[in-house]
């Protein structure tokens, strides 16, 4: 069985022309069924592969109508109903499994084609849902969408019609980005390592003072490699009292961690520093 | 900006496509830039243009979908480039065509609204498709009984489909003039059985088209 | 071979060297063509010369490489493309915290006065990790035998963390107790769960501010 999808698609599109360019609608025991048979003979196998090509009653009407080129709004309620029961009669009696929505279309056709055959009678109820109404509302949404689908199926579409384009990424070096770090993160590790080596003990860190340790870097960073500087140049007036307080006490604790060295050539003469490790 | 700076960010953007292998907005692609070097919109833009106009006569070309720009193999090439794939491509069945069809042009719909309109229940094995693929997805609940979930396609959707917007689906064929139909359907119906003319439907018709028409 | 024959061959090949997303050998895009119309090799190798030299002043290049030829972005712009592929920072080790928070709160430092207190050696990578981030500087060098680098902190590192001077660091003292304050953090973030309004962390924060203040 090919394509079963194919050929009442192909048949309802062509219309009229159904018998000009018939494709084949299933194969049975290897041979190709161009045609559903006038008669509505139809060999269950073929049925069976037939209707799965409906996607519902509304599709098997849709094909049926199309079938005689009628217009949907110029449906011959009869004639299409007739033919509508057949498929279901037959496939009742083959024991196709026949979805719900297939019944309650053929009681729908049941209900309008009996309407047709009462004698005019005018009653609001009548007006408010003249079912006949009802059901070519529903062709005409149903065919719009089935419509759309198959215009749908037609876009270009990735994998199919079109790849993406892609190309290897240029060599490059690890880059990664840089992790975050907690503030808090960092004083636990501080704290464990303290506590490692027991450094809370010393009266020494604790009172550290961290201003002073900030300008110790600061001046040490500030001292040539090679030559003296001058001890005044190191302390600015802007940053005020406690400013030249705290330069101070980094100069001597630089001074007793023999970091720098002062000279003073001439008593009262300036004093310069300059980094004892320099070379 | 001299025309060297210009021609580096288009090496650059063009590099970025190419390696994204994903559609690219404008703005992501700004952020490959850092702050003081970051091009304006409209030097991307330029740009854009400019990259697009050098892919022609080429293999490939640079294409604007939902979520951004891309490169793509151009659709003349597909039935040589698609050898290379093993698989031939997936075709979708009817009953999910039909489904996101509906879903893509009367969106948000729930799924009784797609059943009421095909006449059939909707396998839930299509709209699990529909959901993996992406091109799907479940935008609020209906305020009826039941809270019914509300579909809405993605811009995945658009972009498998090659499209920017919604607005460049087909045109729903139209249903013709509403007073029109139902003007023929009471000739008809008087016609065949001198039925008394009816024109109860027509309420209901305006209401689904003026539905449709918000979509576009 | 028309003129229009090969361009069309130039473009199946380009596309397929951009959709393929590997490198392909010359026989592998020769099988692209069904036989009547396949391309000899030479051709094919024709066509990948003019395909590289269409790459010249563009983002990406053509090469090759031992399993056939792909397209590459070019190598000056991997500082830019590279932000595709940034991965997730991660998290820095507890060895480069403490080695950290030693330089912030006894610098100037040397490694070895920060190994005699972690009891540990400090591994060069932490030192340059450090260093590469600006958080760590060299201020020179202490004068015993092998004249080690002493370390401090930078204004990057108060930067980061928001800090204007290192005395915005907590006190040692107080970082002693972190247990104690973590604990009262979280009593309190408790009490507000609760509704049961708790301060007693205030006290204490009010107690520190005022011993900062006292310092300078």
């Amino acid at each position: 069985m090919t394509d079963p999808l194919a050929a009442p698609e192909a048949q309802a599109e062509q219309g009229a022309s159904v018998e000009v360019a018939p494709a084949p609608l299933a194969r049975v025991a290897g041979k190709p069924v161009v045609e559903i048979p006038k008669d509505l003979y139809i060999p269950p196998d073929a049925l069976a592969v037939f209707l799965e090509a409906f996607e519902g009653p509304l599709d098997l009407l849709l094909y049926l109508i199309r079938r005689h080129n009628m217009d949907i709004l110029d449906i011959d309620v009869s004639e299409i109903t007739r033919q509508y029961m057949d498929y279901i009669d037959v496939m009742e009696t083959m024991r196709f499994e026949l979805a719900a929505e297939y019944l309650v279309m053929a009681a729908t056709l049941a209900e309008i084609k009996s309407r047709m055959l009462l004698p005019r009678q005018v009653s609001d109820e009548d007006e408010e849902n003249d079912p006949r109404a009802e059901l070519i509302r529903r062709l005409q949404q149903y065919e719009r969408f089935k419509k759309a689908a198959e215009d749908m199926d037609t876009l270009p579409r990735v994998e199919r019609d079109t790849f993406i384009a892609t190309a290897e990424p240029p060599p490059m070096p690890r880059t990664q980005a840089q992790p975050d770090v907690d503030m808090m993160d960092m004083l636990l590790a501080l704290r464990d390592v303290l506590k490692r080596a027991d450094m809370f003990s010393s009266h020494h860190v604790e009172r550290e003072r961290l201003s002073t340790r900030e300008r110790m870097s600061a001046i040490l960073a500030a001292l040539p490699a090679d030559r003296f500087i001058s001890f005044e140049s190191l302390f600015s007036v802007h940053e005020g009292r406690l400013g030249v307080v705290v330069t101070f006490l980094a100069m001597l604790e630089l001074i007793k961690e023999q970091l720098v060295e002062l000279v003073q050539a001439e008593v009262l003469g300036p004093i310069h520093l300059r980094a004892r490790a320099a070379s | 900006m001299t025309e060297q700076q210009l021609a580096q960010i288009q090496c650059i953007v063009e590099g970025a496509l190419l390696a994204a292998g994903k559609p690219m907005s404008i703005e992501q692609l700004r952020e490959l830039f850092d702050e003081p070097e970051r091009p304006a919109r409209q030097v991307v833009e330029h740009v854009l243009t400019l990259i697009g106009k050098a892919c022609d006569g080429r293999g490939f070309e640079l294409k604007q979908v939902a979520s951004g720009y891309r490169f793509q193999v151009r659709e003349a090439y597909a039935p040589w480039v698609g050898r290379l794939f093993e698989e031939r491509p997936q075709r979708y069945s009817r009953a999910l065509l039909e489904t996101l069809a509906l879903i893509a042009y009367r969106q948000p719909i729930t799924r009784g609204e797609i059943e009421d309109i095909r006449g059939v229940t909707v396998s839930s094995n299509i709209m699990r498709t529909l959901l993996e693929r992406e091109w799907v997805r479940i935008v609020g609940h209906r305020d009826v009984p039941g809270r019914p979930a509300m579909y809405a396609t993605t811009r995945q959707f658009l972009d498998y489909f090659n499209l920017t917007n919604l607005d460049q689906l087909p045109p729903l064929a139209d249903v013709r003039d509403l007073d029109e139909i139902s003007r023929e359907i009471e000739a008809q119906v008087q016609g065949e059985i001198d039925f008394t003319p009816s024109d109860t439907v027509q309420p209901q018709d305006d209401a689904d088209d003026n539905g449709e028409q918000t979509l576009h």
